[in-house]
């Protein structure tokens, strides 16, 4: 089981730093994440939200589905631990 | 483990002066600082996460110092399920809301309908009022997962 | 051997990232006793954050955070200011990282409850001889 | 055309979900009609989202009214209505055997249960909804944390099972997560067709095959596909019979339409996502996986744990299709999710029927149980027969569909084993059939005297069952009408 699991890790490793040849340098301005979508977001956030601080125009607007459904996982966690515990079955 | 937690009872004395004061003191002026992490979110690294967090960790504290039952009495466990459910349903009915009023889902601008200020002033209030939700959320869960893990689900008295 | 060097130098951030999802990884599928499996998972998940975080910086690159007024009448240089996209999609990450915390330690507690131990190993044994 | 109507179709779900854990918490008898209130509401609603899209065509939605590659899209078409309509309507179905199950097993957390249970739905409804690669991590997200829960809260060894599942599910979705975020890298967007744009240009580069091995195998792991299955029989078992009606037929069966829709996304002429080594590769797993699971269901002595295995010879079907990479094949697949989350519906219901009132799925229990609940089983038969294909019913169809595929690919090793699972699940129930019929005529005497009483399933699961036998029928005689108005609609000319 253990050499299995470590060469499975090592594989996975291994084609996960293959991978990042094709990137661009750490924190190079010019790499396509920096230059593609997020510059709408840092140029026209505040005009469009009138929020100064971008994190929260993105996380709150421009990508709120994705932040409801951030706090719909957090509410199942907490429900769902509710229901593992709170039992009085099996003492 | 019932063992191991009536061991720790035994050597730790029930109450502790220095402990009570310093959390008695502690504890508002984490909340306020809970409260100003989320309604400064627009200005300032923070938001309802962040907030809700260190909110719920304030009740945390005061459960840790004063015990489970006394963190009980100052936020009861049917308000404080009350407050999870609120929170996303502040959520998801704001974004429900908007879809109605004839917008998108969660077009904060659709609100102008209800108060007719300019739709981009609404991006940023609605985006408020969501932050506030969930802040509530964040907290009221926080504190039922701690609740249930350190008492078992006994919601009695723990660590 | 000095281009793998300078490969390294002009990527960092992805070899640390792979590194510790390595140990996470491994931590997750090796380990036979639960605690460590999520622990693994934590880290696992932490590895994920920082490449995620490490995508979105720039060289002197200042927070998201801009000036109002200036920013309305767009006087905003875009390479001073870092990418905001990937901490948004981190926070969200982070979220559901600390809700499956829970509800594995939640399950983990049942779990010992029911069998007194957490070796996976053990469970099993106990679970066969019923 | 503006229309928030699919919209309202999760809302529905998701805003009872509180409601319910609001008021069922002191009043146990309003949780039902919410419940049904709620699913009713959005299975009306999916079928005037479906009729709309066949008629008006795509609909092109973003929440909070952005334009696509900035805020996140999701996309109405014939193929995620006809989704869409699917999980409403087999939940739908499938509450009505989960409330007398819940009652019965955890009268003090029904509240707790089906909150989850309402989530669980709406996060189903988003993942076929999105077309946003973060925004699918979030809903499978969702979609695993309430299952989590819903597993653990059943008996026995059932919290280990989710602890199992929790680190394979963690594993899946990370996987994804690095996935999606290697194609951020390369391509700084998120929104998949928009990905799918700067995809030609990328082609050959080692950090997009990473990328695409990972989402791949992420969501592989998800919809426990052949060796990465391990998780699912186990927690599929142990799973509360409430929980398990609704996660068996959908959870699978949703993991394998994102694939589809991922595969047909990205695909295009410029950029051949399905090249040629690796199809053999995918196609020869899922034939040697469907070989595996169908030979290890033989060796099962539980009805339900048997199930789970055909559950995981049924993916190996559907992936091996879709990879497939033609015509017949894709068409094969997509009408297979459907007919096999009805499938799966009608086994799950007649196994929680049988368990219900015998309490037990071993299969020396099962005999004489066509005397003992003669309804029951004659709709357990159905769904048998469906499952082994028999042909008026819809399981046949869509294997007919996907058979054919695999002749015109020449991929003979997947027609074998498509031909080996259908004779080794005709094996199957028979024997379960043959046990039930003539079991108790070989029982001692008293015992057969006992068991020869009729102790029929209650009205409550009854009813589900009998309307989804009745569907299987009816599904499968509408096949044509299906695929020509539907799912040829979704597959590229000359894919």
């Amino acid at each position: 089981m253990k050499p299995l699991a470590l060469l499975a890790t090592l594989i996975t490793g291994a084609l996960l730093l293959y991978g990042t040849a094709d990137f661009a340098a750490w924190g190079d301005p010019q790499s396509p994440p920096n230059r593609n979508i997020s510059v709408r977001y840092v140029e026209e956030a505040v005009k469009e939200t009138h929020v100064p601080n971008i994190v929260t125009a993105v996380l709150g607007d421009y990508r709120g589905y994705d932040t409801m459904f951030e706090l719909v996982v957090i509410y199942s966690a907490g429900m769902a631990v509710m229901g593992i515990l709170r039992r009085r079955d099996d003492q | 483990m019932r063992i191991s937690l009536q061991e720790t009872r035994e050597r730790i004395p029930q109450r502790d002066t220095i402990l009570e004061t310093t959390v008695r003191l502690m504890v508002p002026f984490i909340q306020l600082y809970g409260l100003y992490v989320i309604v400064h979110g627009h200005y300032s690294p923070g938001g309802g996460f962040q907030g809700g967090v260190v909110l719920g960790a304030s009740i945390i504290l005061f459960a840790l110092a004063f015990g489970m039952p006394a963190s009980k009495h100052y936020l009861s466990e049917g308000t404080d399920i009350l407050l999870a459910n609120a929170g996303a349903l502040i959520f998801t009915g704001i974004a429900t809301l908007c879809a109605l009023l004839g917008g998108m889902f969660l077009d904060y601008s659709a609100l102008a309908k209800i108060l007719p200020i300019d739709p981009i002033s609404w991006r940023s209030h609605g985006i408020f009022l969501v932050e506030v939700g969930v802040g509530m959320g964040v907290m009221a869960i926080m504190v039922s997962i701690y609740w249930d893990m350190a008492s078992g689900g006994r919601l009695d008295e723990g660590l | 051997m000095e281009s793998l060097l300078d490969h390294i130098i002009a990527k960092y951030n992805y070899w640390i990232y792979v590194v510790l999802m390595m140990i996470g990884f491994y931590a997750m599928i090796g380990k036979r006793n639960l605690v460590k499996k999520l622990l693994g998972m934590n880290i696992f998940q932490t590895a994920i954050i920082l490449f995620f975080v490490s995508t979105g910086a720039k060289k002197g690159g200042s927070i998201p955070i801009l000036d109002k007024y200036a920013a309305l009448q767009g006087q905003v240089d875009v390479n001073q200011v870092v990418n905001p996209l990937p901490h948004v999609l981190m926070l969200t990450a982070i979220v559901v990282g600390v809700s499956v915390t829970g509800v594995a330690l939640a399950v983990m507690q049942r779990i010992y409850r029911k069998y007194g131990t957490l070796e996976e190993d053990e469970i099993l044994e106990k679970i066969e001889n019923e | 055309m503006k229309s928030n109507l699919h919209m309202y179709v999760m809302a529905a779900p998701l805003l009872t979900a509180f409601l319910v854990n609001i008021f069922g918490r002191t009043r146990r008898k309003v949780i039902a009609p919410m419940v049904l209130g709620a699913l009713g509401l959005s299975s009306l609603l999916a079928i005037v989202v479906l009729k709309r899209t066949l008629v008006s065509g795509d609909l092109s939605y973003t929440a909070g009214a952005w334009t696509p590659p900035w805020g996140i899209e999701l996309l109405v078409d014939p193929l995620s209505a006809l989704m869409l309509l699917l999980i409403a309507a087999v939940s739908f179905i499938a509450t009505f055997a989960a409330l007398p199950c819940v009652e019965r097993d955890l009268q003090d957390r029904q509240h707790i249960f089906f909150t989850l249970y309402l989530i669980l739905i709406a996060g189903l409804m988003g993942l076929v909804l999105t077309a946003d690669a973060f925004n699918l991590y979030v809903m499978l997200e969702i979609t695993s944390i309430t299952t989590y829960g819903l597993i653990a809260l059943g008996r026995g060894r059932a919290p280990l099972s989710s602890f199992n599942y929790i680190i394979m599910g963690s594993v899946a979705a990370s996987f994804y997560l690095l996935g999606v975020g290697y194609l951020y890298l390369l391509t700084g967007t998120l929104n998949m067709a928009d990905i799918a744009r700067y995809l030609p240009a990328l082609q050959g580069s080692a950090a997009l095959s990473t990328a695409l091995a990972f989402i791949l195998i992420g969501l592989w792991i998800k919809m426990a596909f052949f060796p990465l299955h391990g998780w699912l029989p186990r927690a599929y078992t142990d799973a509360p019979d409430g929980a398990g009606v609704l996660i068996a037929p959908l959870m699978t069966k949703v993991t394998i339409y994102l694939m589809v829709r991922l595969m047909l996304t990205f695909q295009s002429p410029e950029f051949p996502l399905i090249s040629m080594d690796v199809r053999t590769l995918v196609i020869w797993a899922a034939s040697i996986g469907i070989v595996c699971a169908s030979s290890l269901a033989l060796a099962q002595r539980n009805l339900k744990q048997m199930l789970t295995y055909i559950i995981i010879a049924e993916v190996g079907y559907m992936v091996g299709g879709a990879w497939l990479a033609n015509d017949q094949g894709m068409t094969g697949t997509l009408l297979h999710i459907v007919n096999d989350a009805l499938m799966t519906l009608c086994l799950f219901l007649a196994a929680v029927a049988i368990a219900y009132r015998t309490g037990s799925l071993h299969f020396d229990n099962l005999k004489g149980l066509y005397r003992r609940m003669p309804w029951t089983m004659a709709f357990f038969t159905i769904g048998a027969f469906a499952m082994i294909g028999v042909p008026p019913t819809c399981g046949f169809y869509s294997k007919w569909y996907l058979l054919l595929g695999g002749i015109e690919a020449g991929q003979w090793e997947f027609v074998v084993a498509l031909i080996f699972s259908s004779l080794v699940n005709a094996v199957l129930f028979f024997r379960i059939i043959e046990l039930a019929y003539f079991g108790s005529l070989q029982d001692s005497e008293h015992h057969a005297h006992a068991s020869a009483e009729r102790h029929e399933a209650p009205w409550w699961i009854l009813s589900p069952l009998a309307l989804t036998a009745v569907l299987l029928i009816v599904v499968g005689l509408s096949t044509g009408p299906l695929v020509h108005n539907i799912i040829r609609l979704m597959i590229p000319v000359g894919f």
